[in-house]
């Protein structure tokens, strides 16, 4: 068994500089790496290219690191909900990439799996394919789409153990077992933390071998964004 | 007179058949769910990672790792299961939902789509919608027909950035059901009390009418 | 919720038929379709075009199939461990179609992922790249692989539900839960059904989308081709 | 003396690192896992979908449903995991295994190497090794440096259908530990007793020996 044990996020993101490409977990904010956003801040590095699904509201998740400009370049399928986003983008002083989330979700395990490029018909005919290699297969047009290069991935997941394997509970898996796989040094971070063997090896979502460093994260608030009922009948 | 959104969403419940898994956008899609027809057994995908997608949760029992796409609190329903988002587009791509359910700004009678981007005014991004076009076999647009000027949003060619090509193949907007086919938008059916005239009057793109339309049946 | 349940392997098959191309899943003997591969014998369909990583024993799995001459063609990354299939291979009976392991797995899951051609670093320079299109991404060579098009998939899992959610077990996951998403229609032989609700929907490996088909098999074997193991000591 | 299969595979297992993933092929190369350094951390992967593999069961605890790439019955260690095939070879090609030790008929000066094949005779298939070699950053050939018949296997250019083109950096043999580069074999240790003219003897391909030439350690 290889240890990935660190003590918190601080250690967690050792490494971690100006300029640097980043995958993020997360759907909205269901399953955002809540620790290593804080460290992020803390740490004030900027210049960062984000790739992540959303990006945040705007005093939580992503939102955070937009307030103190800390990202040059965003690369995500969907922004809205995010007013302090939407003037930077407007202004031009945050560049921003928004591609299909199946797209952005191929891309990530492309890059996890040494793909460097696969066909999709996403974006076909579009201003999204524009620039880009397209090719018809069975009568079908498509669109040539890449891996990234990110140097760090930072992932959440609910139940960790010190091999660095990973379960994620609900929709809050979403981009994150794909975002594990792609990381230079993958970054996960968990609800619980358990020693190696109390996980049964059936039920792993993200084997340890994609995760550089595990911690056990804290104070996590796990925000709802559209809390929506049923009222009791 | 004119559908409201509910009975939108009521017409097009009327397209599903059985053993379907469909995906239904956000806004008047969702409704659809409503609405389905009691002898037929449909599964809804959720395209952040879901089969099986159930109704809202009993106040108190919103759990925040357990959305939809349109982030909302959700339940999971006997038979469901979750899954990455790769995986969740694999099953789009590879054309395994029978249906998709999406709204759109505007839509051309040749099938062309346009629902995520206004340059310089709303730039959101296009989430699952670009994969969803351009998978589908079958995509039903929910839409009103005019925007709030009363200008057409069935139109010859769309004016605003495509989501995708040549892949609407069915319309319900509050004034009519409209199928495109042959780069026209044939009317197959009139919201009751809305007649032909009008409906010709708010749609920008050819529109075909062959014989007697019958009003929807509701 | 969809129901997928039949009664048996034999209507589980209906609408097979001669000259159709199948995937069948497992790795050796391990994970494979026992019931399905032993209707497809009964039903005596000829002429198949087989995708299994590979081609069974003398007198077991696949190897049934080509003792009696129902395999036109294999497409297989390993086929050892079989006399009649090395004769019918060498003597021009039958076809074969070798491929690289990790490249029939991803070309089965680029199959149900709608993903028509990938690009792979593996046969590079290799006669298994004779005559494909090889490019060169980030100063290394790769080879553009496309996906399949078969009738049916046969897999085997462990549990199974009525709405065809399939749990495997150990290594006999391999290549079964690909190929459960590359079948026209998926048939899926389970050792245990269950009712839809008694699965834990955050452990299922295979959604029961991908499945049209399931049943309870039957009379499972489950042969072990080198049975080694240490001496107690 | 000419070393046995047991000391290739502890020769090799020197080159083994704490914390590495690695990919063991059939024959001599499973044989390194009785050999790991006492003070590292190594996991093996088995490409048909389990990391952490351990050693074969005990008696009467075999389980049909765990097996190793050579088919034979194994056990899954603590903090071991079990994926299908697609994501085991992403971890492959991905580059996520530090090193693959395989068997080879021949290996080349410059790298290539061929394991599979020969024609109208041996016709098993290439099973994961075509994805090995050519994902993996560090390779090591585990082989005889001759054959039956005295031939060598460390040639020019093979001769057989190739497995992989310009990636085996590190060759052990009964006679040498070797690595390749600048198209040629670079000798690097002797099997204990065995000489360099012996060696020299035994390569067809051209071979450097630069200074003295230690004996491996054990």
């Amino acid at each position: 068994m290889i240890n990935k044990v660190v003590n918190n996020a601080q250690d967690a993101l050792l490494g971690v500089e100006n300029g640097m490409t980043f995958m993020l977990g997360g759907f909205g904010l269901c399953g955002i790496p809540e620790n290593c956003i804080s460290e992020l801040v803390r740490l004030g590095v900027s210049n960062l290219t984000c790739i992540s699904n959303n990006a945040g509201v705007d005093d939580f998740g992503l939102g955070l690191l937009l307030k103190k400009h800390q990202i040059k370049k965003m690369i995500s399928s969907y922004v809205g909900e995010n007013e302090e986003f939407e003037r930077q983008m407007l202004s031009g002083e945050m560049d921003v990439e928004l591609i299909p989330q199946g797209t952005l979700a191929e891309r990530c395990r492309a890059t996890g799996a040494g793909i460097p490029a696969f066909y999709t018909p996403a974006g076909y005919g579009t201003e999204v394919a524009e620039g880009k290699e397209t090719r018809e297969f069975n009568g079908k047009m498509y669109v040539l789409e890449h891996a990234f290069n990110p140097e760090f991935a930072f992932v959440k997941a609910w139940k960790g153990d010190t091999a660095g394997n990973l379960i994620f509970k609900g929709t809050a898996r979403n981009f994150n077992p794909m975002m594990a796989m792609a990381g230079k040094i993958t970054v996960a971070e968990v609800e619980e933390l358990v020693e190696a063997g109390e996980l049964d090896p059936n039920q792993i979502h993200t084997p340890g071998i994609f995760v550089q460093r595990i911690f056990q994260g804290k104070d996590y608030e796990k925000r709802i964004e559209q809390r929506t009922v049923t009222q009791k009948s | 007179m004119a559908l409201s959104k509910q009975e939108i969403a009521q017409r097009i419940a009327q397209e599903l058949q059985d053993k379907w898994y469909v995906n239904l956008g956000i806004g008047i899609p969702t409704l659809v769910a409503n609405y389905i027809p009691k002898n037929i057994d449909v599964v809804f995908q959720s395209e952040n990672g879901m089969l099986s997608m159930g109704p809202f949760p009993i106040e108190g029992e919103e759990d925040a790792d357990l959305i939809n796409a349109g982030k909302q609190t959700v339940t999971i329903l006997k038979g469901g299961s979750l899954f990455d988002s790769a995986l969740s587009f694999a099953m789009i791509r590879g054309q395994h939902v029978q249906l998709t359910v999406l709204g759109a700004m505007e839509v051309s009678q040749n099938g062309d789509i346009a629902n995520w981007k206004i340059p310089g005014k709303m730039v959101k991004g296009m989430g699952g919608a670009m994969d969803l076009v351009a998978s589908a076999e079958n995509i039903i647009v929910a839409m009103m027909h005019t925007d709030k000027s009363g200008a057409s949003k069935l139109l010859k060619r769309c004016s605003l950035p495509l989501t995708g090509v040549n892949c609407v193949k069915k319309v319900v907007t509050n004034l009519a059901y409209l199928e495109i086919k042959n780069n026209a938008f044939y009317l197959i059916e009139r919201a009751p009390g809305v007649s032909v005239e009008e409906i010709k009057a708010a749609t920008e793109g050819t529109l075909i009418v062959e014989g007697e339309i019958p009003e929807m049946k509701f």
